[in-house]
């Protein structure tokens, strides 16, 4: 087992090991967790990182195991995976820092890291998965990691956004375990391909093989929250910070969006796909998603519920960004994948220490908190600014692409939409930032939920939301060096199209 | 020939009846007397197939089958009697109480 | 009969009649004239140890099946067994002594009926007869003892009960693996001692067999537990 | 090989006899080392047959047509193990069970319950090699004896009742066997599987047989219509009896039916007898989740479970009688699909007596198994729970288990060969198995409010669950292996097999 072929798995097993050993850890053994914790996180952070500068060199990871014949687990490493990969280890290695301080004190903190782990197993699972049949087998472990993450706190609420959650993923699962199969039957080997594999295959075929991409992306929407599958992402709300923090940002949402990624580059082929005619109804869908999410985020006063229906539409510009068939396009979905993850990461890690600090749930509560905790509004002030697509971060070089690609691809109503979506992300953003900056405080503060601490809020909770914050700035800014998520997505964005 | 149609046609018909009194019967005694009816009638089939042909002797193996059923058949009837009892003992009625077959 | 809705009937009726005229009808379309086994029963008779063609097909040609119905009596009496509180017949309720005549009737017939049980598991070699027909007469011998209230079947002790219960099967499994030591399939009789192996094991199937009779049809007498309910 | 072969058969029945004369201090010490030296031989047999193929053997050295011949393939072997891994868990989860809380003695229950056990267990795996018709109905008899004297073992009013009523069930069903079989010799005066599959010819005679021996077959594996005697007899026997029956014995009847099929009626079967006893399966399925989703005790809702599983083993019968025996495109599907079916009830064996034994541990610490009573049961019982988790995962079909590669292979199998609408009834069923499994974890992991509720439950019994439940998940990973095994022999070629003659 040479070291190409066994870092896939170490990366993987990485948090899966920890993840074990913390379930079977009891409850008081406090410090032991957080530093098994921080040494999975940290590991897995190390080895991503050799990955990378691994494939910046030209080596290729695969890891193979046949567990029946013509049923293949395969861990492969190409540029597309690296891209969630990092994204995943980086930002789990801050939610377990924001997680540990958030969690000081509260009951069964065992299981919720076992789970928590696992997660994370599952979307690094999703983001290395070399064929379909593995990314099936960790998509549906997601769902199994995540449940008990939704249903944490055991109260009434939170068992019935966990009955609902259930009830969508595990329909989706369905779905998309019929397509899968229906697609083996037909196919054989599911390995995925830089510009998919399906073009071989006579024409005959072609009518099932729409069949089967619909199956797929309605599988795969479930996750990713297109319009009328996103009734649970709302709803799920009610898991504690960290878990909407990674559910939304990393894990759950993200694992939806990479699918449909997957699908239409690297199964059916983005010029086999738009040949075929499947892209403009994923257009048509996406572009509504984007706007539907938007609508409803206006009339949220919680703030959580907001950003949860602001994750709906956000989630679409990656979707959209593939199904608009053009290279600047498809650059721009693809990066918008990383820079929405460090934005909303953000924004839900400051939601928590609101809501820990100060007990703010609501966005008229959050009149003149700006004075009350300046730094961690501020760090919710940059991530808002990119939600928008305020030139300096991250949030304007996705918005910048998708907006030159529809142009290239001669679909300018894709721009209308881009437009109207930008005005309703300002709708929403800007009237909280304005009452947090500038109006007066009109609630007394609620009691905080920690011990006092020198800053406005435990270390442990600013220090990620505020590194989140700066990620996305730099992101933004030096979106043109060599290294940023924005030169991968070229990279692999060039790959996709037939030369 | 028609020495076996006459067996096996008795057979059949108290194979019929049998079954017919499991599913009628609501006495656990009737319903397991009915159960070894229908025994009875599958045993007569089996001896009749024996001696079909004119031959030195009648083909043992039916024989041996029949002994083989008809012990099998004494020691599950014996064994529901127990329970039957046992079921009269504990709950007061020898019948199956929800009353289905 | 039973509290059924008549239609109850009706339809159980007409589904009994119309499987009958099923089977009827199959009955008269087989084939009058088979092969059947007969003839190549005939022609191993010679190394089946015995003359009795259905002997011969019961305890060699197929003899797992039989022991596997010992097997099958067996579990019927643990079944039976279950429900007593000992593994033993020793609390049957004992009968009341019989008057004289009963008894004295009873003296004279049971040793006879041990006699004809005897001459009918060794005429099972030659005609019908054999285990199970001789372990059902001792078996109601032992039965007219026990209603005479004659004390012998108490003296029977839990352990010798059961031992006597098992010994038909054990043997009839001991006698077939014995031969596997010398690489032969499992129940394969020497042709020259395949008699006295058979005589052997009916015999004790014929105790077991008795036992067994006698045990299920005093067991399901009502014992102690008529007073005391279980739960 | 041939000297390991019998004692499959012979050693559990001689820990049988011994567990019944030994004193009652020796009695548990000899039913588990029968357990552990029964299992050490099927794996030696396995290893054999790895090694040299399938085996036939004549008992008492007698040809076929006069003999019983019995024959262990890839298909036997795979139950084989089934049973035997199962049984180990049971056994050691039962010696526990059985125990007194306060004295430690062994209760009466627990003398009793280990002869008939090891006499199921003889009589289960002399059913799985058996080749001979009669045989078959002799084992089923046995089997079906001792099962019901296993429910009747707990001796409690629904249990009784429970017990009557699955003993009636199986004395017509063997009676219904036992006439086909009887019209089987009728027409070709043979009672061997193979030998009578070359003979039979499709007739009013054979498709009467046939009739009359799959009803009776499927009386005892209580498929949909004719399953009114499983669940009260699951639910109320103690929880190592439910795993046996549901895990074990249900199993015995529909390999029988399997056997059948393939060896003796696959030239007799057409497409729409396929197709009934597909829909009959489908029905199984749906009744039995709805039905489990209503319950409120969790080992009724477990029993219906049972009935519903069954019911997707059902789905190998259409796809086979579809595809003509020569056809060698169609044959790949039967082929398929009949390893779907055998992966299926391999996963559903081990989850399913993982989790009647997890129920069982439920009943012995809270005293009762109703479902509204197992708040909090993932803080004090967290073992269990997590055995009862992975165990749902499995049998919800969910990716990391062996529940999964059967249904993968069952949907391949069925949407390969055409008959996409078995597919739905699979999508269906599975979603509704994972309703009323989510919604008894549900339960387990609400807040405990009052922990002095829970009694201490012995480790092993815990950790018999949980290895059980794990063995399901493990499967999952490497299933290559055991499909290699269970096609040693072809076991689901149903080209027209020689007449296997007085030759052997």
């Amino acid at each position: 087992m040479t070291f190409n072929v066994l870092l896939p798995l170490l990366v993987v097993a990485s948090s899966f090991v920890t993840g074990l050993l913390i379930f079977f850890l009891p409850e008081h053994k406090a410090h032991t967790r957080s530093a098994l914790n921080m040494a999975g996180a940290t590991l897995k952070l190390v080895l991503v990182l050799i990955m990378c500068w691994g494939v910046y060199r030209g080596e290729m990871y695969e890891f193979r195991f046949s567990i029946v014949l013509g049923f293949d687990f395969v861990l492969k490493v190409d540029l597309l995976s690296l891209l969630l990969v990092t994204l995943s280890s980086v930002l789990w290695f801050f939610t377990t820092i924001y997680a540990i301080g958030y969690l000081e004190g509260s009951p069964n903190r065992s299981r919720f890291f076992g789970f928590f782990s696992l997660c994370v197993t599952a979307s690094v699972g999703v983001a290395m998965a070399g064929n379909l049949i593995t990314f099936f087998i960790f998509y549906e472990f997601l769902t199994l990691s995540t449940y008990p993450l939704v249903v944490h706190r055991g109260t009434e609420e939170s068992l019935q956004a966990g009955r609902k959650y259930l009830w969508y993923t595990m329909a989706g699962g369905a779905v998309l375990f019929v397509g899968v199969v229906w697609l083996h039957v037909l196919v054989g080997a599911l390995d995925f391909q830089e510009t998919g594999f399906l073009r071989a295959w006579p024409a005959s075929l072609h009518g099932s093989f729409t069949v089967i991409f619909f199956l797929l992306i309605i599988g795969l929407g479930v996750k990713a929250a297109l319009f009328p599958l996103h009734g649970w992402l709302p709803v799920a709300m009610v898991a504690p910070a960290p878990v909407s923090a990674l559910l939304h940002a990393v894990a759950v949402v993200k694992a939806g969006a990479f699918g449909i990624v997957r699908v239409v580059y690297d199964v059916f082929g983005v010029e086999f796909a738009s040949d075929l005619g499947l892209l403009t109804p994923l257009t048509i869908a996406t572009s509504f998603t984007i706007v539907y999410g938007s609508v409803r985020a206006l009339t949220q006063d919680d703030l959580k519920r907001r950003l949860a229906f602001s994750t709906v539409s956000q989630v679409s510009y990656i979707a959209l960004g593939v199904s608009v068939l053009g290279l600047t396009s498809s650059i721009g979905g693809l990066v918008h994948l990383v820079h929405q993850g460090l934005m909303k990461i953000t924004l839900f890690f400051c939601a928590g220490i609101y809501a820990e600090s100060l007990s703010v749930k609501t966005v008229s509560g959050m009149k003149g908190i700006g004075r009350r905790m300046p730094i961690t509004t501020a760090a919710f002030t940059i991530a808002a600014f990119g939600m928008i697509g305020v030139p300096p971060v991250a949030g304007f070089a996705s918005k910048w692409h998708l907006g030159l690609g529809a142009l290239e691809s001669g679909q300018p109503w894709v721009i209308g939409i881009l437009l109207t979506s930008t005005l309703l992300n300002a709708g929403y953003f800007l009237p909280i930032l304005y009452a947090a900056w500038f109006q007066e405080q009109e609630k007394e503060w609620g009691h905080a939920h920690h011990a006092p601490c020198r800053y406005e809020t435990p270390m442990l909770l600013l220090f990620p939301a505020v590194v989140t914050a700066l990620l996305s700035l730099l992101t933004g800014m030096f979106a043109g060096a060599g290294w940023s998520p924005l030169a991968l997505a070229r990279a692999i964005a060039l790959r996709e199209y037939v030369p | 020939m028609t020495m076996f149609l006459a067996y096996a046609v008795t057979g059949m018909i108290v194979f019929a009846i049998g079954l017919y009194g499991v599913v009628i019967a609501r006495h656990l005694l009737r319903k397991i007397i009915a159960l070894n009816i229908m025994a009875g009638g599958v045993f007569l089939f089996l001896i009749s197939i024996a001696a079909r042909n004119s031959q030195a002797f009648p083909d043992p193996v039916p024989q041996a089958m029949l002994l083989t059923g008809v012990v099998v058949a004494l020691s599950a009837t014996a064994f529901a009697i127990a329970l039957a009892r046992r079921i009269y003992t504990v709950t007061g009625s020898a019948t199956l109480s929800d009353g289905e077959r | 009969m039973s509290r059924f809705h008549w239609s109850m009937h009706v339809v159980c009726a007409t589904a009994a009649t119309f499987l009958a005229a099923v089977l009827i009808y199959t009955v008269m379309t087989l084939p009058s004239e088979p092969a059947g086994l007969a003839r190549l029963v005939e022609d191993f008779m010679n190394v089946s140890g015995v003359e009795h063609p259905v002997t011969a097909v019961l305890l060699n040609f197929r003899g797992y099946d039989t022991w596997l119905e010992l097997g099958v009596l067996l579990v019927a009496v643990l079944g039976m067994l279950l429900f007593q509180r000992q593994n033993d017949l020793r609390q049957i309720v004992r009968m009341p002594a019989a008057e004289p005549v009963l008894d004295w009737l009873i003296r004279l017939i049971a040793p006879m009926m041990a006699l004809v049980s005897g001459y009918l598991l060794w005429m099972g070699k030659y005609s019908s007869g054999g285990a199970f027909q001789a372990g059902v007469v001792l078996g109601a011998a032992c039965v007219l003892l026990w209603l005479s209230g004659h004390p012998s079947l108490e003296s029977l002790s839990g352990r010798v009960f059961r031992f006597l219960l098992t010994v038909g099967f054990s043997v009839f499994m001991i006698a077939g693996a014995l031969f596997m030591l010398s690489k032969q399939p499992f129940l394969t009789y020497p042709v020259a001692t395949a008699g006295h192996w058979i005589l052997l094991i009916e015999t004790a199937a014929t105790f077991s067999i008795a036992v067994t009779v006698a045990a299920l049809i005093m067991g399901l007498q009502p014992t102690y537990s008529e007073t005391e309910d279980q739960p | 090989m041939d000297t390991i072969f019998p004692w499959i058969i012979l050693l559990p029945l001689t820990g049988a006899i011994a567990t019944f004369l030994v004193p009652r201090a020796w009695v548990i010490r000899t039913g588990m080392v029968t357990a552990l030296l029964t299992s050490c031989m099927v794996f030696a047999a396995a290893y054999f047959l790895h090694q040299n193929g399938p085996v036939h053997y004549a008992v008492g050295s007698w040809a076929a047509p006069l003999g019983i011949r019995l024959y262990l393939d890839g298909l036997a072997c795979v139950m084989l193990l089934l049973t035997a891994v199962s049984g180990i868990f049971i056994s050691v989860y039962a010696c526990e069970y059985f125990k007194d809380k306060t004295s430690g003695v062994l209760k009466r229950e627990g003398i009793m319950f280990w002869p008939l056990w090891l006499f199921l267990w003889g009589a289960m795996n002399a059913l799985y090699v058996s080749g001979d018709l009669f045989n078959m109905y002799v084992l089923l008899e046995l089997l079906g004896l001792s099962a019901v004297g296993l429910v009747a073992l707990a001796g409690t009013r629904t249990v009784l009742i429970a017990g009557m009523r699955y003993l009636i069930a199986a004395m017509l069903g063997s009676m219904s066997y036992l006439l086909g079989v009887a019209f089987l010799y009728a027409m070709h005066s043979a009672l061997d599987t193979r030998m009578m599959g070359a003979l039979i010819e499709p007739g009013m005679g054979a498709a009467i047989a046939f009739a009359l021996m799959t009803i009776g077959l499927l009386l005892k594996t209580a498929l949909f219509p004719l399953h009114f005697w499983l669940p009260p007899a699951h639910a109320g026997s103690s929880a190592p009896v439910s795993a046996i029956l549901s895990a074990l014995v249900v199993k015995g009847s529909f390999y029988l039916l399997l056997r059948l099929w393939f060896d003796v009626f696959h030239n007799v079967v057409t497409i729409p007898v396929g197709q009934f006893l597909g829909a009959l399966g489908a029905l199984a399925v749906l009744w039995g989740s709805i039905q489990a989703i209503r319950q409120q005790r969790l080992k009724m809702l477990v029993a219906y479970s049972t009935v519903a599983q069954l019911g997707y083993l059902f789905a190998v019968f259409p796809v086979t009688a579809g595809a003509p025996p020569t056809d060698g495109v169609l044959g790949q599907w039967v082929i398929e699909s009949g390893k779907g079916t055998l992966y299926h009830a391999l996963a559903h064996a081990f989850s399913k007596a993982s989790i009647f034994l997890a129920a069982g541990i439920m009943v012995h610490a809270l005293g009762t198994d109703q479902l509204s009573r197992m708040r909090g049961m993932a803080e004090r019982l967290p073992l269990t729970t997590f055995a009862m988790a992975l165990a749902g995962v499995s049998l919800m079909g969910l990716p990391p288990s062996g529940g999964f590669i059967g249904k993968w292979l069952m949907m391949h199998a069925v949407l390969g060969s055409g008959q996409w609408w078995w597919a739905v009834v699979i999508m269906t069923g599975s979603l509704l198995t994972a309703g009323y499994m989510f919604m008894m974890l549900r339960q387990a992991f609400q807040p405990c409010e009052d922990p002095s509720l829970f009694k201490p439950v012995p480790k092993t019994m815990e950790w018999a669950a949980l290895i059980l439940a794990f063995i399901s998940i493990g499967i999952g990973i490497r299933a290559a292996d055991v499909l290699d095994l269970l096609m040693i022999g072809s076991p689901f070629l149903i080209e027209p097999i020689a007449a296997v003659g007085g030759a052997l």
